[in-house]
Order: C-alpha cells, then structure tokens, then sequence
C-alpha cells in the first residue's frame, strides 16, 4: 500500500452534515408547530441543552468533572439580568456581555480548577460554586438575594419581536442560539484543537511529549465551556425575565451532570437528546404526579443504568455516533 | 394520590351534570395553582392545595353556580423559570381563569408579568415579601406579609418589659427584612438593639452564635430563620446552653412556631412568644369548623397559616364571583375583590382597596402545651393591621 | 565536538533517596548512543529529568546547547527532544492516522487552530501519511489503535515521536513486550532513522544494545558507573560485576 | 474555650455522617452518592422506634445502624454489586436515581414535615466548667467519634479483614486468587459503609433535623469531608472533618459576616495545597 491509495475522506467528513443530523434539526421546527402550547417547555429545553452542550465541551471533550459548572451559567444570567435591569435590554447585547463575563470567571477559575484529580476537581469546582452562591445572596441590594433580581425589562429581538406570554419569540430565540452555539462547537470538536483536547482526554500523559501544552489547552476549553454556560444562563434569563439565587445552586449542577451522563458525554448529539429525554420525562412525570414524580424519575435512572445502557442508551449513542461520525478521521 | 384527584374529577363531573339547570354554569371555572409540591418546600404546596380543596369540598365543588376545576402544577419550589412555564402553560394550554397558589416570592415574582399581560387575577395564597402585590395590578394576596408579622411583635416587646433585644436573622432577603421591620419598630418605640447577627442560609450549627448571645444577655432574641430544620436546631440549641434559664426569652415571627414544625421542636419550644395571624388554636367557630373539617379530611396533618392562606384564597374568589356573577375577567375580578371582606378562621380579613393586599387582626401568641398538643395560644391581638412595609 | 544533549552534574533527591546523583551524560549529535543499567539504576528517574516530567535538585540539561533545565516537557519537544515510552501511551480510540496528525499538528502548532476541521489542514495530513508509509503502518492507518497487536502499537509509539521531527530522540525499551521477530523488524526501522537524528536507548536487550550502540553509558545506583564504546564496555570488569547476572540470562 | 469546643464537636458530627461515605467511596472506590439517603434512613428508623415503639435513645441507635446496615446488604445484594466494574459516572447516575427514590419514598410514607426528636434526659444541657461550657451531647457526639474513627482505623489496618478487604478493592482477581472471599468482604464492607450512615443518620437527627430533602441537603457536607480527607482514610476523614468544624464555628463567631463562605474557602484552600486530600494514599481514581 502506498500513500498514494490512502482514503482521506474520514479526516474531512465532518465539514459536511449527516442526514440524520438534518433530521434531528427538523425537530425543533415540527415542535413548534406540533406543540404550540408547550413552547415555554422547548425553549427551556433549548437552553437546558446549551447548557448541557458547554458541560460536554468540558467533560465529554477534555475529561474535567465539575460539580459547579452553574457558577458561569449564574454568572451570565445575572450578567444580563442586570443589564436588563438596568437599561440595557438589548437581548443579542445581553448575551455577549454575559458570554464575556463568564468566560473571563471561567478562565480565572480554571487556573484553580486544573489542578489535582477528578474527586479533587469536582469539590473545587463545587467549592466555587457554592461561594458565588453565597455571594450572590449576600449582594441582595444588587442581585435581589433570594427574592430574585426585579425589574428586568428586554427589549424586542432585533427591535421588531416582543417576548410575550405565548413564548413564540423566546423559542426562535433560544433554538435559534443554540443552534448557532451547536454549530460552533461542532466545528471545534472536528478542528486539531478538538482533536488534541480527546488526546488530553484518552491520554494526558502523552501530550506534553507531542508537544502539546496541556494546561494551555485545558484552560481554553474551560475558559469556553464557561462562555457557553454564561450565555445560556443569559437566554434563561433573558427569556424568563427574572433571575433567581437558584441559577447558582447546587442542585442544577447536579441535575445537569445528569443529563449530560444520561445522554452519553463527549458526543454533542449526547448533551441534546439527554436534554430532550430528561426534561420531557421530569415534565410528564411531575405533571402527572406532581408530589412523587422525583420517584418515578429516580426509578427510571436506576433501571437505566442497570438494565438498558446497551439499549437506550446505546441506541443514544448510536444515533450520536452518526453525527460524529464526521469527526471519525 | 392521582387516584384521588381522578376520583374528585369524577365527582366534578357529575356535579355538573346534576347542575345543567343552572344558567350560570355555562363553562366550568378553572383555577390553576402553581406550587411547590415536590422539594425543600413541599410541605407548603400541601397545606395550601389542602386549604383550597377544602373549601371547594364544603361548597360542592362550586362556586357562584359554576362548577370549579382545579389544576395543579408542581414548580419544586426554587427554580422561578418553572413557576413561570407552569403558569404560562396553565394561561396559554389549559385557559384557566385564574392563577393561585405561590408557595415563595421568587415564583409570584416570576409569573406576576404573566398575569399583567394575560389580565387574569392572580391570587398570591402564602409569598410573603411586601413588594409583592406591587409588581402587577392583577395580584390579591390572602396570606400576610412579612413586616405585617413583625411589627406587632416588635411594639408588643417594647410594651412589655423588654429592653435590650439580640437579632438573629438568616442572611437572606426574608430575613433582612424582618430584621428591618424588627428595628424600626422596636426603635421607635424606645427599645434598643445591643446585638445583630445575619447568619448562613444553610446553617446546621447555631453554637457560635448561641454563644454570642450568652456573652451579650440581652433580655431576648429576637430570631427570623427559614422554618424548617433550622428553627429546630436554634431552639435545641438555645435549650442547651440553659439561655432560657439565664432569663432570654425568644420573640419571633409565628412560621417559625407553625404548627407543621412544633411537634418536630418538641418542649424546647414552650414559651417562646410570637406574633402572627392564624393558630389552629385559635378560638371562634369558623375556625372550630374549620379544624374540625381539615382534621376530618386530612386526619394525619394539622391545619396551620399556608392551609388557611388557600382556604381563604378560595373563599376570596367565590365571594368575589358572586359579586361580579360569575364573571372572573382580570379587570372586573380585581375591582370587585377590592375592599372585600369576610370571617376567615383566623378572624375578620379584608382586603385593603389600594394595596390588594391583606388587612388582618394580628395575634400575639406564646407557645403552650395544651392537653397532648404544643399549641400557639393567643394572648393579645393588633385588629385590622396594614401591611407596614407598603406606608 | 558538538554535544546534542548533555547534563551537568544533575542530582534528584526525593526527600532523603538520591535517585539521581551528579550525572554528567554527554550525547554526540548523531550519536547511537545507550544508555544501560541494573533494575532500580534511576534509568526512568534520568529520563524524567531530561524530557522535563520531574525537575532536577541541581545541575543542568542542555538540548543543542541551549540549558532547558526548567522548561516544561512540551516545550522540550518543541525544541526537538522526543522520547517514546516503556509501557504504550497511546491514545486507544483514536486511529493510528488521528493520532499520528495530532501529533504533526502539534509539532506545525496547529493544535490551537479550532475553526478548520482536522482533515482541511493537508500539509499536516500528507506528513502524517508520509510517516506512516515510512513505518509501514498505511495499511492500518484508520484502525482504531486499541484494536491492533501490541507490535504495531509500539510502531505507533516511535511514529509519535517521530512526527515531532526530533533532533534528540529518547527510545525507551522500544521493544519491551514485542515478540523477537517483531523486535528484530523494530529495530531495523530504527536503525534506519536519517543519522542527523541522535538517539539515546535505554534498553535491557544487550544484544541488541551492543548491536545498535555506538556509545554506551552505564547507570549505577544513580550516577554514571563508566561510559565508552562498546568494545570498552564489554570488557569492563566493573560492568561484568554489575551486570554478571543479567548479562548471563540475556 | 467554648469556641473550640464546640467547633469539634460541629466537626464531630460532619465526621460521623460523612465516615460511612469514607467507607464506601474511599475504601470500595464506588461514588456512593446515595450515602445521605442510607443516612435518612437511619434517621427514620431511628425516630419511628423512639417515637412509635418507645424504644429509648441508646438503644435506637444501634437498631438504626443495623436496620439500614441490613437495608445496605439488601441493595448490595441485587443492585450495587452490578456496578461495581462501571465506571463512576454511571455510578452517579444510579446513586442519584437511589436518591431521588428515596426522597420522594421517604415524603409519601412521613410526609414532608420535620420529624420530632427528643433526647433522653441525660444527654441534655451542659457541663459548665470555668470557661468552658460543654454541651452534654456534644460530648457524646466526640466520644462517639473518636471511638469509631479509632475502631475503623484498627480494623482497617490491623485486621486480617481489613487486609483482605484492602487486597480485594486493589486488585480482586488477584484477591480471589488468593483464596479471599472478594463478594462477601464486599458486602460486608458495603454493610459497614451502609450501618455507619444509618448511624450517623441517627444521631444527626438531633442537630440536623430530619425531612425528606435529607440526602441532598447535605450531600455537599459528605463530600466535602471525603474530598478534603483524602478518600478512604479514615484518620484523613477525622481530622478534615475537625478543622472544617474548627474553622467553620470559629469563622462564624468571629467574623459572622463570612460565615457562609468559610467552609467552602477553606476547603477550596486545603485541597489547592494537597490535591490529594490530607492523608490521600494515592489519587481518588
């Protein structure tokens, strides 16, 4: 065999779209017109899977467990909540001053977060979060503490489309940004950089003797992960109009983890269908049985993790590999 | 549970059918609550939802001649983004009339816009912050504020040979506003602060600042901290160190003797002295019937201010839609609900025209054994108090 | 005599244990040079030093002349010392081609590039195909690198370090676990690297050693026991003691 | 004096819910975040005997730490044992679901209140020393304590079962090999783990309180311990959990202002200076 016989193709498929992923961006356009009374859920959705995505960029795509990823999405709702609070409503302005300020905590914090093990980055990652908590509450004349921050008014999208009560405006919005965020990070994931960051994940020790600087690079994608955190804690913000200490607790942290293990980390499409698989069920079950729906939902995790990782889940994944299979080189 | 609610489904249905006479009870009215039924605060959504039912179930299910449907949405309670998608969902998807329930201030913030814009009356049925009412002309609030339980409190101290108080508030909004409303108040009226002390949300241990205390003495504590396992742990802890026995007393707003908790405090809560609006021990017959109903149909609970708050959200809007004839339009809803007044269990109510919010006789109470039962036994009363945080 | 990597009087002392003690290692640029040593000699602990993964107590690392004694590994190999390990460090679900482009990648510094997909970047691909053909491992190049036989895994190892176009090149035990045949096949892929390439092994194979080897340092104990060519070597008396064992069962 | 005091004693207590976790997650390495759930457990054993049985407060306790050590084999038994070879995240996954389940079991069957609790006459009040005031079940608490960190630390490293059970987590074909009985130290081991949450469950109830959110609320507590202790050493638990206790209760007398931020700061502080925690023997993974 000589270079000459050699097929290139895998390295440069993913420049081009799968029809399955095709497919799956239609589902967002059939969900408004087939659910136009549960828009407010598939735009939450929509957010929750930026979310999601900002942790697989971090976890999925370079291996560092955090517990505290709600600190950047805090960080960016509050951003643009002030901002909105304060006059400056414009809801694309919004999202970049937010995107902005949390990259920039984001990359701070990565200088604390990249040191020590997994157990030892999850705390501290845990740690930081927990004291913005804390701070944010103590700021209650800034940030309204645990009354929420008041007064945000944004204005329309590009001057023209209120954000009113049937949500129509939010939804494009939000599908809207995400789609942008996803599509971004899609390219990224299939770039050298992406490639060098699953190199970092399979095998830290062998980087540096490539000459790659792990630490460099680590802190870029945190410094990033934390920039997609802040502008979907803005959209929730923005598309909420409120803002509450909740954006920073614990327990989003947790249950975000839990999407993105549900949907299968380090695979974009991952991030998007546990998104859609969790809330849809959380919205279901506490609709149905709004006292014990956390049972339900908890017996569903169980039964997962036990009986059907190769089923669900590996039909999830499957689904994802299809999509990545671009990056496949 | 869900057997339960299909059940009273069931029955709704054939009190309608029992009712096509009436020429009123052209549609059903809907009334969907947003609560927290699941979470830290689920105990909230309970009362309340127990309240309303209860109402709706000595009045057969309906109200001004209109059969009553009841929705209920969960929003765990913490996380406004959800209080708002259930109310907007419960507007947009299932067209309820009106809006109830809000267990906490954040979700009755998040949804207050929804209700402006959807001009449908909103009935705030326990969120205490006093802002509350102001963020939309569409909001009644049946339940109280927070100065409007501090206040009383704060004078009946400074009558009664209380000088030096220590507050101890939890460092959040709720609790910087009690300490506020404490101050001015107790200020005001001659009495002086020797000690203030905001401590963690999330605290498990009090003994440092129990400590505290010991080392100032002052003659009470005055002490504001999110009901729950925290007032517990503060009053155990207060037990413990003998500061009753060193001649501090506790003076409190009435949540944190709520009658859900004093079983769970046990004696270490004898004796503490609180102002609020409604004790299950309170007497008069409305609420001799209205414990003994509660009792008879929720036999494992006890009634206390939240069930009550739902209680007379729900007599609020029956009697207000027999003034406007069924109508529950936003504008003529609200306009007929200013001024309203009626006897709750806890006493005479009304609702205060400018405000829309509630005016109410407030007690001042000490805990008690009676019987077999801790209970809040009242000793003095400020009639028709104002909310305080809105002059 | 130019020197492609030297050290200085280079100690490393964990806490009290001198893992490393004054060794002062000269490598000739284009050298094949050894370097050998009993079990527990502080052969690993020496090329920790050298490829930066531990800092020296004292003394000095020189690449080409320039003291790299502080920089960190990755900047080592960007100054052209690459190294390949004992035991794999692959990246298992990667193929052989993703893994060997990364490594050009890195060495072009493309590794920080985000926008373009992997496969746009053809200069860097063309090189990665190139070594491959070099290390005859084409055939496999879109195998996934956990599915091959541990030879051609330890091909892999040496074309990583080769993408980084090393002027130094550290072969640690390169055919540790492989098979004779396949060794003999090893090394003469090695043998044929261009000779302005230096190389310094660490092996326990004597015969091969003693084959490849134009040079040989001795490591005792954590410091340099001797050095010479092999000739030297072989009649070291003081080796012969060290080695007499080991050198038998070889 | 008192301070410090009753700072160890705060740190007393995280020790005593958090150690069972330093068991299951330290010494089996399985990311048991359902330890609070076993802990409420405990919690409402303990309470239901006090309260509906009559059963005094001494004797609960221990009926507490077996019931749920029982409960533990039951789950080790048909659940658990499965995950044993999964890795952490899945872990995760499963435990929380655990935890989710017992949350919402745990409000159907005792609704969501605050279960009472009182304390035996002789554990209440305080010993008053010049300077010094001690509370009567704070000193219990540090007894208990020190008595269980010190009889872990025994077992582990001084027993033959200890050895086994360290054998069997480092490597279990090799155990096995070895003629160790690997399931059955595990589940003995998961028992131990389990019982020890129920205990601290138990005795936590008193200053913690006891509602279904238990298994969350302090879930970051439990954590924390571990983290910072360097998983699965128990001296490591201890003394973590003390100077968390110290500094907590001493930051809050003193600078009331930064009380919440204290525990945090100070984990953070100690785990950037010791990656590994404490005493860590070896990374967590």
């Amino acid at each position: 065999m000589n270079k000459s016989m050699i097929d290139l193709t895998p390295l440069t498929r993913a420049t081009r779209w799968h029809p399955a992923e095709l497919a799956f961006w239609l589902l967002p356009v059939a969900g408004y017109f087939l659910l136009q009374d549960n828009l407010v859920l598939l735009t939450q959705i929509a957010i929750t899977a930026l979310f999601c995505l900002s942790l697989d960029l971090i976890l999925g795509f370079a291996g560092i467990v955090s517990l505290g990823h709600t600190a950047f999405f805090g960080i960016g709702a509050y951003a643009a909540g002030l901002m909105a609070a304060h006059g400056h409503g414009d809801p694309l302005l919004g999202l970049l001053v937010a995107g902005i300020c949390a990259g920039i905590a984001g990359f701070i914090s990565s200088l604390l977060v990249l040191r020590g093990a997994d157990l030892t980055r999850l705390m501290v990652t845990l740690g930081v979060a927990m004291m913005l908590y804390e701070l944010a509450n103590k700021l209650t004349p800034i940030t309204g503490g645990v009354d929420g921050l008041q007064g945000m008014e944004i204005q329309p999208l590009f001057g023209s489309f209120a954000f009113d009560m049937f949500g129509k405006t939010a939804y494009w919005y939000a599908v809207g940004v995400l789609f942008v965020m996803f599509v971004i990070a899609r390219r990224l994931v299939h770039s050298p950089f992406g490639l060098s960051l699953k190199g970092i994940r399979q095998n830290v020790g062998r980087m540096p003797a490539i000459g790659a600087p792990v630490n460099a690079r680590l802190a870029a994608v945190y410094t990033l992960g934390a920039l997609y955190a802040g502008i979907a804690g803005a959209l929730l913000a923005q598309t909420t109009q409120f803002v509450a200490l909740d954006v920073l607790s614990f327990n989003r942290s947790a249950e975000l983890l839990l999407i993105l293990v549900l949907g299968g980390s380090g695979c974009l499409y991952g991030a998007l269908i546990g998104t859609i698989v969790f809330m849809t069920a959380h919205h279901f079950l506490s609709d149905m049985n709004p006292e014990y729906w956390q049972f339900w939902l908890g017996l569903l995790l169980v039964l997962i993790v036990l009986f059907a990782r190769d089923g669900v889940m590996g039909g999830v994944r499957r689904l994802g590999a299809l999509g990545k299979g671009g990056a496949k080189a | 549970m869900t057997q339960t609610r299909r059940l009273s489904g069931l029955f709704v249905a054939l009190a309608a059918a029992g009712m096509a006479f009436s020429a009123l009870a052209a549609d059903p009215l809907k009334i969907g609550f947003v609560l927290p039924m699941s979470g830290p605060f689920a105990a909230y959504g309970k009362q309340i939802e127990h309240g309303a039912r209860l109402y709706l179930k000595e009045h057969n299910d309906t109200i001004a001649g209109r059969k009553v449907e009841i929705l209920v949405k969960d929003d765990t309670g913490v996380a406004p983004e959800i209080s708002k998608r259930a109310a907007q969902e419960l507007l947009v998807k299932d067209k309820v009339d009106i809006l109830a329930g809000f267990g906490l201030t954040p979700s009755a913030f998040a949804v207050a816009p929804l209700a402006t814009e959807a001009k449908k009356p909103m009935v705030v049925m326990n969120a205490a912050t006093s802002a509350v009412t102001t963020k939309s002309n569409f909001i009644i609030r049946t339940s109280h504020t927070l100065p409007q339980v501090t206040a009383p409190i704060a004078s009946w101290a400074a009558k009664n040979k209380i000088k030096k108080v220590f507050t101890l508030v939890a460092d959040y909004g709720p609790g910087h506003d009690s300490e506020a409303q404490f101050k001015k108040t107790f200020t005001a009226a001659g009495g002086e602060i020797v000690g203030e002390v905001r401590t963690p949300v999330k605290n498990p241990d009090f003994a440092p600042f129990l400590q505290k205390i010991k080392d100032v003495k002052p003659d009470a504590v005055f002490l504001f901290v999110p009901p729950g396992e925290q007032t517990i742990a503060f009053m155990k802890g207060f037990a413990e160190r003998d500061l009753a026995k060193a001649g501090i007393r506790i003076i409190a707003t009435g949540d944190l003797t709520d009658e859900d908790l004093l079983d769970a405090v046990g004696d270490n809560a004898l004796g503490i002295t609180t102002s609020f609006h409604y004790a299950d021990a309170h007497k008069s017959p409305e609420n001799q019937a209205y414990t003994d109903a509660y009792a008879k149909a929720y036999p494992k609970d006890r009634p206390n201010f939240m069930s009550v708050g739902g209680y007379d959200g729900m007599q609020l809007i029956a009697k207000t839609l027999e003034k406007t004839k069924g109508d529950a339009s936003g504008e003529k809803f609200i306009e007929a609900a200013k001024g309203m007044s009626w006897n709750s269990p806890r006493g005479p109510v009304s609702i205060d025209p400018v405000t829309r919010d509630i005016v109410q006789t407030i007690y001042i109470r000490k805990v008690t054994r009676v019987g077999s039962k801790l209970q809040n036994v009242e000793f003095d009363q400020v009639p028709a108090f104002k909310d305080p945080g809105k002059q | 005599m130019t020197y492609a990597l030297q050290t200085t009087s280079l100690v490393k002392k964990f806490g009290g244990f001198v893992a490393t003690s004054k060794v002062s290692l000269n490598v000739e640029a284009g050298a094949r040079h050894a370097l050998i040593g009993p079990n527990g000699a502080g052969k690993t602990t020496l090329i920790n030093l050298l490829t930066g993964f531990l800092e020296p107590t004292s003394g000095e690392v020189i690449l080409n002349g320039d003291k790299v004694t502080h920089l960190a590994q990755h900047q080592r190999v960007k100054r052209g010392l690459a190294r390949t390990f004992q035991i794999n460090r692959l990246f298992a679900d990667l193929t052989v081609l993703e893994s060997v482009v990364m490594a050009v990648n890195e060495r072009l510094g493309l590794g920080a590039r985000f926008w373009q997909s992997v496969g746009s970047h053809t200069a860097a691909v063309d090189e990665a195909v190139e070594l491959l053909e070099r290390l005859r491992l084409l055939d496999v190049a879109h195998e996934t690198t956990r599915n091959l036989a541990y030879g051609k895994q330890r091909l892999i190892e040496i074309a990583l370090a080769l993408a980084a176009k090393p002027s130094v090149l550290l072969l640690d035990e390169p055919a540790a676990g492989v098979p004779t045949i396949e060794s003999r096949e090893l090394f003469e892929t090695i043998a044929g690297l261009p000779r302005e390439v230096t190389i310094l092994l660490i092996e326990h194979d004597m015969d091969l050693v003693f084959r490849f080897a134009d040079r040989i340092s001795v490591l005792v104990g954590g410091a340099v026991l001797t050095e010479g060519t092999p000739e030297v070597i072989a009649h070291d008396p003081k080796v012969k003691e060290v080695y007499l064992g080991e050198a038998i069962c070889d | 004096m008192t301070v410090i005091f009753d700072g160890i004693a705060s740190g007393m207590l995280l020790f005593l819910i958090s150690v069972g976790l330093s068991v299951t997650l330290g010494l089996m390495n399985f990311v048991n975040l359902a330890h609070g759930a076993f802990a409420m457990f405990g919690g409402f054993v303990a309470v239901t005997l006090l309260n509906r049985a009559g059963i005094p407060f001494l004797a609960a306790l221990p009926l507490a730490a077996i019931g749920t050590a029982l409960l533990g084999v039951l789950f080790e038994r048909t659940l658990y044992r499965r995950l044993y070879a999964a890795t952490h995240l899945d872990q995760v996954l499963f435990s929380i679901g655990l935890v989710f389940m017992s949350i919402a079991g745990a409000h159907y069957l005792f609704g969501p209140q605050q279960q009472p609790l009182t304390l035996p006459g002789f554990l209440q009040g305080q010993i008053n020393l010049p300077g010094l005031d001690m509370g009567v079940y704070r000193l219990f608490l540090i007894v208990l304590g020190l008595a269980i960190a010190f009889g872990l630390q025994k077992m582990v490293s001084g027993t033959r079962f200890g050895a086994q059970l360290r054998a069997s987590v480092d490597n279990p074909r090799t155990a096995r090999g070895m003629g160790i009985n690997v399931d059955r130290i595990f589940t003995l081991t998961f028992a131990l783990g389990t019982g020890l949450a129920g205990l601290g469950g138990a005795l936590g109830v008193e200053m913690l309180g006891l509602d279904p959110g238990f298994p969350v609320k302090y879930i970051v507590y439990f954590l924390i311990v571990v983290a910072v202790g360097g998983s699965g050493n128990i001296t490591g638990s201890l003394i973590a959990a003390l100077i968390l206790g110290v500094f907590d209760v001493a930051g809050k007398y003193y600078v009331p202002q930064a009380g919440a931020f204290v525990i945090y700061a100070v984990m953070v502080a100690m785990l950037i200076f010791r990656p590994q925690g404490l005493f860590g023997r070896k990374a967590a993974r």
